[in-house]
Formats: structure tokens, C-alpha cells, sequence
């Protein structure tokens, strides 16, 4: 499939899907297109994107693609849209988040042990919000749930993937001009 | 983390601690509210440390724990003093900084001296390296704030299908938790049967004397065939079966085969019931 | 305002809103602009789309202004909707499943007993959606069919077996330190 061909169909896909739509997904919605061509087609459109000075986005987040308005128009959307009920994390939830977003796999004894709080209620909160979840077993004594980020942490956080979070040692530097 | 980085602890030499401390268990001539705001704001023992960390722009690789643990020690006792619930981690930080403090007041093993002399077991060792990784998760959670911030400003088109006939995206703790409830809702739909019917059963007892003291006999089958509901029927059935053995009523058929009548028992001498409540419907 | 600044802008609005935006509307929300402008600045907007060859298109109906898919790419859509992944269940059908995945395997008669209500219904989109099977039969009268859990519901819910299903006493673990 040509390129001009591959570009509206992708748009169409990606603007009815109601999640971030994976380069996989679109591969197997159309089987006249490889992935390679698909990747290319989807970069040639973000460009466009940015090129006509559009109010919208085209982004990958979360690992999958999703048209998105640019975060400097939110002034007007927040007017229009009286923003998303947007319950504020805690502290103590974010520092939650953040030691699981960077350790995960990771149970609760190994997060109060980091933390040096008990983060119980922390972690009621992000489950609650379905920004983390359950992900299997630590074969030791008790078998204590692992917990990792979701794919929503990525989506709420404007994320592509976890390797999109600075490192650690990036972290250090952030300390150190603070 | 490197060894190198932990100087010799000489400074917090006995004469050096008793220059600070008595400064530092009155830290400032801040009234005791000023705590109080503050201290709320401290997650934990770690962010409290590092607070006074910062505060005495002290080198997170020296600290000088004579100094620390008396500053430390002084909030904790403001905090009390406040009666702000102490969380049990601020006291077990408070046990960890003395035991560290004391060790660092022996002297120093040759043994565990590195080639430029410096200690290669330095008693900080642990709280340092907990201290810094507080600070990077702390960093880290600044990080997830300030991106949550603009993807606050951030929309995408709102659901196409808004049917009723919503469909839930589903976690395993979700499962979980639409169990938990399934059991509360059973448990108390059984408690509300049970009770529904201990209910229903006392009313049937006095329907039956209230029949009887109209009437010489009542018929049982007439009483069944009457009931609604087999749970009707069972009520009933359990009420005769109660005031048979509260011997308010007795059994009679006229012929083999025949209905059977309820009749109120006629106390015999010597055989008198408890004076019960159904024997004053009777009398 | 310049046309170049109130296209993104109304593209944004346009983009979020669940109806029709009117200019009516769109004027309340930029006081900065009059309807003339608007009006004219929409007219560039639906132009671009169409001569950038978008798989979208803007376009006034009922009264207002809207971003929708071009009608050609129905065929894509339409594929689109019959591959949605389906980890989305109506409440019934997770009331059901959460007794069948804790209680297996367990007959109809017992989970009607445990939820209180019928659940024949949300069994069939189980079993459709292949998220429960059969596992033979209870002895007892009437020999009721036995269900359990699949492994396509491991795999939807990112289970690497049974035994990683959360426990009651998990979720107690998490509430008895807040």
C-alpha cells in the first residue's frame, strides 16, 4: 500500500480508537500494509501534523499512537471543557508512584523499606486509580504481590514507554540544581 | 556508593557535640506552633532528615550525627508536645540515629581502615545511602508532577459510544473487589431472610391465638391451604410446632384421616404450664 | 485575533467537544475574536483538511461544527470495531466472572445463590467471549454443568495462573496499616 494511501487510513484508525491504537494493532487491521510501512507512514503524518501548525498532535504514548491537542491550548479547552475532574495526587502517593514506576517489579515490604512509611493507604490510592497493578507473585516467604505501573500511569503521564522516565542518575542531577 | 566519599567522624568528637548540642536542642526561638505547620508537612522520619539536612546545608556524606540526632530528637519531642500523632516510624529512626551515634563514638578499628585511611564500615553508611535514595524518589515524584501537570492540559476527543450499557474495563483487583462485595451484599440478604422470617414466624404464633381465643377450633389444613408463599406455609409450621411445645394448643382429629384440629390446651392440674405469655392470650 | 492563531484554536475546540460546536459557542469562548472571524478562520480549517487529503474531515451539521471520519474510510472502521479487545465487561458479566474465578468450579444454580440474581445472560457473553469453559459436570441431581475460568482470562487479565489471583487477605493486608 502507498504511502498517500496508508497516511488517511491510519488517521481514520487512530481517531476512533479510544485508546492509544500500537503499531501491531494497525498491522493487523490492514494486512496490505507491512509494519515498516506503517511506521514510516505514521511518522510522515506526525510531521504534518506539527508542520501546519495544528491545534491537535499526533503522539505516541503508552506504547501505541493517539491524536491529542498540544498542551499549550489549554488554556481555551480548560474553559470550554471545565478540565477533567482531576483529582490531585498526594505527595505521598506520588513518591509511591515514583519508587514503583522505578523499581517495579516491587512488593509492598520493599516499598515501605525505600520509603521508610508505611505506604498502604498510597497504594490504595493508585490501585484505586488504576495506575498500577498487580503484576504476579515474589516467589519468597508470604508470596507477596508485585506491583508495576499500568499502562494508564503512561497515558496519564504523557509517557511513550517506561524508558521515556529520566534515569536515575538524571534524577541526581535534578537534585543537585534544586 | 564509593567509601571514599565518608570522612573520619573527628568532628563529632566529644568536645565538638557538646559545642553544638545545647544550640541545637533549642534549633531556633521559633514558638512551638511554627513546628507544628512544619512538621505536618514531613512524610517521614527520611524527609524530616532531610529537611534538617538541608536547613544546616550539611554534606549528606559527613553528617555530623551528634548534631542531626539532637535536632531530630527536639522535633520529635515538639511534635509530642503538640500531640501530633507520632507515626512508630519516627521513633525507630529515633532509636537508629542514636545506635548510630553511639557507634561512632568508639574508636575506630585499624582494621577496617582503607589504604588513605579512611573508614571503610562508616556507621552512616546505611542511613546515607537511605537518604539519598529518598531524595532521588523524591525528585522523581516532582518529575511525575510537574508531567501529570501538562498532561493535565492535554485532551483527546471525548467516547463516541456513551450507551448505558457501559462496559468496564476490567483489573484482577477488580474482580476481587466486585467479589468482596457479591459476599457483603449475600451476607446481608441472608441476615435479612433470617430476620424477615423469625418475623413472620412470631406473627403466625399470634395469629393462632388470636383464632383460637375467637373460636373453639381452628382447622390446620384450612391454615395451610390459606398460606401465600411456601415460606407462609413453613412459618406456620413452625408456629404450631412452638406452641405445641409451649403446650398453649394440643392436637385433635376427629377420624383416621380426617383434618386435623388446633385446640387451645386445657391446663390439667398438677400439669400446669409455665405461666406464659401465650397462656394469657388463652385465659 | 489572526487567523493563524484561531484556527489551532477552534480546531482544539472543535476537536474535545462532545456535540456539535456552534459559533454561537465558539464566540462565547474567545471573546477575543467576533463570529466573522470565526466563521472565516472555520472556512480555512475545512479547506486544509480536505486538501491535505486527512483521513478526517471538518464539517457543519446539525447547526455546529465537528471533526469526523471521511465516509470512504468506512471499510477500515468497520474492521477496527470487530477486532476491539475485549478485557471490557458490563458489571453483570464481572459480577459473574469475579464468583466463577474465586468460587470454581461452581454450577449455575450456586452462583445464582452467591449473586442473588440470574446470571444466565452474562454467562453466555462469558462463554462467548471465551473467558469461562465447561469443566465437566457436579454429581448431584440434575448433574449441573461445572464452570471455571479459562485461559484466555489469564491472559486478559495478565495472570500467570490461578494461584496469582489477589486474595481477600491481600487486600486486607493492604488496609490493615492505613
Amino acid at each position: 500500500m502507498k504511502l498517500e494511501e496508508l497516511k488517511p487510513i491510519l488517521e481514520t484508525l487512530i481517531y476512533v480508537s479510544e485508546e492509544p491504537l500500537t503499531v501491531k494493532q494497525m498491522a493487523e487491521l490492514l494486512e496490505e500494509a507491512t509494519r515498516a510501512d506503517i511506521e514510516i507512514a505514521l511518522q510522515h503524518l506526525q510531521l504534518e501534523y506539527t508542520e501546519r501548525g495544528s491545534g491537535l498532535e499526533l503522539r505516541e504514548i503508552a506504547g501505541g499512537w493517539q491524536i491529542a491537542t498540544r498542551p499549550e491550548y489549554n488554556e481555551y479547552l480548560r474553559r470550554y471543557a471545565r478540565s477533567r475532574p482531576s483529582a490531585r495526587l498526594s505527595l505521598a502517593a506520588l513518591e509511591t508512584l515514583a519508587v514503583i514506576a522505578y523499581k517495579q517489579p516491587i512488593t509492598i515490604p520493599e516499598i515501605l523499606e525505600i520509603r521508610g512509611v508505611s505506604s498502604s493507604s498510597a497504594i490504595k490510592t493508585l490501585l484505586d486509580r488504576k495506575l498500577i497493578v498487580p503484576q504476579g507473585r515474589k516467589e519468597c516467604v508470604g508470596r507477596p504481590i508485585l506491583y508495576g505501573t499500568s499502562k494508564e500511569f503512561l497515558v496519564q503521564f504523557g509517557l511513550k514507554d517506561l524508558t521515556a522516565l529520566p534515569s536515575l542518575e538524571d534524577l541526581e542531577d535534578l537534585v543537585a540544581a534544586t | 556508593m564509593p567509601s571514599r566519599q565518608f570522612f573520619n567522624p573527628k568532628m563529632t568528637s566529644p568536645t565538638t557535640r557538646n559545642a553544638i548540642e545545647p544550640a541545637a536542642l533549642r534549633p531556633e526561638d521559633n514558638p512551638a506552633r511554627d513546628y507544628k505547620i512544619k512538621l505536618e508537612a514531613f512524610e517521614g522520619p527520611l524527609d524530616l532528615l532531610l529537611h534538617l539536612i538541608k536547613r544546616h546545608e550539611i554534606d549528606i556524606y559527613d553528617i555530623p550525627m551528634a548534631r542531626v540526632t539532637a535536632e531530630y530528637l527536639a522535633y520529635i519531642q515538639t511534635m509530642r508536645e503538640l500531640d501530633i500523632d507520632l507515626a512508630g516510624e519516627f521513633l525507630v529512626m529515633a532509636a537508629t540515629l542514636i545506635h548510630i551515634k553511639s557507634r561512632m563514638l568508639l574508636p575506630v578499628d585499624p582494621e577496617t581502615k582503607g589504604e588513605n585511611g579512611e573508614i571503610l564500615d562508616d556507621p552512616r553508611a546505611d542511613l546515607v545511602r537511605q537518604l539519598l535514595e529518598h531524595q532521588r524518589y523524591k525528585a522523581a515524584a516532582q518529575l511525575l508532577w510537574s508531567k501529570h501537570e501538562v498532561e493535565q492540559g492535554v485532551f483527546t476527543r471525548p467516547p463516541l459510544d456513551q450507551s448505558e450499557n457501559a462496559e468496564i474495563s476490567a483489573t484482577v483487583f477488580d474482580l476481587l473487589e466486585t467479589f468482596k462485595k457479591i459476599v457483603e451484599r449475600r451476607r446481608e440478604r441472608i441476615e435479612i431472610e433470617i430476620a424477615r422470617e423469625e418475623m413472620t414466624q412470631a406473627q403466625k404464633m399470634a395469629e393462632i391465638r388470636t383464632l383460637l381465643a375467637e373460636n373453639r377450633s381452628v382447622n390446620a389444613t384450612k391454615l395451610f391451604e390459606n398460606a401465600r408463599s411456601k415460606r407462609e406455609m413453613v412459618c406456620i409450621f413452625l408456629a404450631i410446632l412452638e406452641l405445641l411445645k409451649e403446650t398453649v394448643i394440643i392436637f385433635r382429629q376427629e377420624r383416621t384421616f380426617g383434618d386435623i384440629l388446633i385446640e387451645r390446651a386445657v391446663p390439667t392440674r398438677g400439669d400446669r404450664p409455665e405461666p406464659t405469655e401465650a397462656t394469657e392470650v388463652t385465659e
